[in-house]
């Protein structure tokens, strides 16, 4: 299944993209979207490999499952204030 | 005992006034200090000039964090009050984008909760910041 | 880097804006933090209900010593600027007695300023309160 | 010589007075201050064996000497803010 991973900041500047679409088993969890998105990116590869993706606007755990319609979103390097 | 967050488009204009005069309720006289916490856009960013800082903010998940965390803050170091404003979008130099007002009955908690809200906010709130050059 | 002191006949009335805008100095925009701390008369005293409290003020003694202990803090934590004002005479409960203002590059310092500031007025600044019962 | 020394706050309530006169020897120093204040209160004794003087409006140590014209003030139990 595709999962489109919403990304912000200097990160999406970098990319020249706020949004990345990767291919994952439909039985994928957090951590294989982490892999593909390091596979995709090998100049990032530590950066995907490691990054917080939140799910449905919510931090989740690697092990949570996931699915095609779920909104992740890349949150890493953020810096309010 | 209360949290307020918002998102404000553009700088943050000049605060509230947060004091507990004419507001005698029960809470209300057991303040004893109030913190206000003012975050302004600097000149420089690392070695370069700026004009201005861009907030991109990630909601509702950025309004749900902040609140999440105003309400972790509240209970665990007993304050009577806090209200968090950010800016999304432009804010020049010299103008504010963030303000965290908190309400207490002694100042102690006040400032170690506003120390532990900021820097547990840099880590966890989606909102990203990028210069502006002139 | 500047520091000024005023003691206030009564309550404090609402902070003037201590904010950078309009204010495009070189030293405005190293601004990146401004912190108000603003102390409130609380209802109990002890176990006590009060109605107000007096502040005795020895002066020239008070605002030098104030003086000396915000500049002290300034050059210390490297501070930007220190305002102090204080209340002499009655206040009531819900009004403010005390105010200090402080703009810093950064937060850090801002907060530690506050908590030592506040620490060693309340040892060595000759200003005395006294409950006032209903 | 006799020196006159300022008190505040809760002190002076209870002692009913706002300011105290002590007779000390003419090369008197702070510390002759505080002892003749505690030999005048003994219920106070502690109190003003210890209490900071200011000598016209400064912290001075207790070795400092003083005048009769000086003015003195026990600066102890502030309680600003």
């Amino acid at each position: 299944m595709i999962v489109h991973v919403l990304i912000f900041g200097e990160l999406a500047r970098e990319l020249s993209c706020k949004e990345i679409a990767v291919d994952v088993v439909s039985t994928a969890k957090v951590r294989d979207v982490n892999f593909a998105l390091a596979a995709k990116f090998p100049a990032k590869s530590q950066l995907f490999q490691t990054a917080r993706l939140a799910v449905n606007h919510a931090f989740t755990s690697p092990d949570s499952p996931i699915n095609a319609s779920d909104e992740v979103a890349l949150i890493e390097l953020v810096g309010g204030g | 005992m209360s949290v307020a967050i918002h998102i404000i488009d553009g700088p943050l204009q000049d605060a509230i006034n947060y004091g507990a005069q004419n507001s005698f309720t029960q809470t209300a006289t057991n303040i004893g200090a109030t913190l206000v916490f003012e975050g302004v856009v600097r000149a420089l960013e690392g070695a370069r000039h700026i004009r201005a800082l861009e907030y991109e903010v990630y909601e509702p998940m950025a309004s749900r964090t902040l609140a999440g965390l105003a309400q972790d803050i509240l209970a665990t170091h007993g304050l009577i009050s806090i209200t968090v404003e950010h800016s999304r979008g432009q804010v020049s130099v010299g103008e504010r984008s963030f303000r965290l007002s908190v309400q207490s009955a002694h100042r102690k908690e006040a400032l170690a909760a506003t120390d532990e809200f900021i820097t547990r906010m840099k880590c966890d709130v989606p909102i990203w910041k990028s210069p502006v050059y002139s």
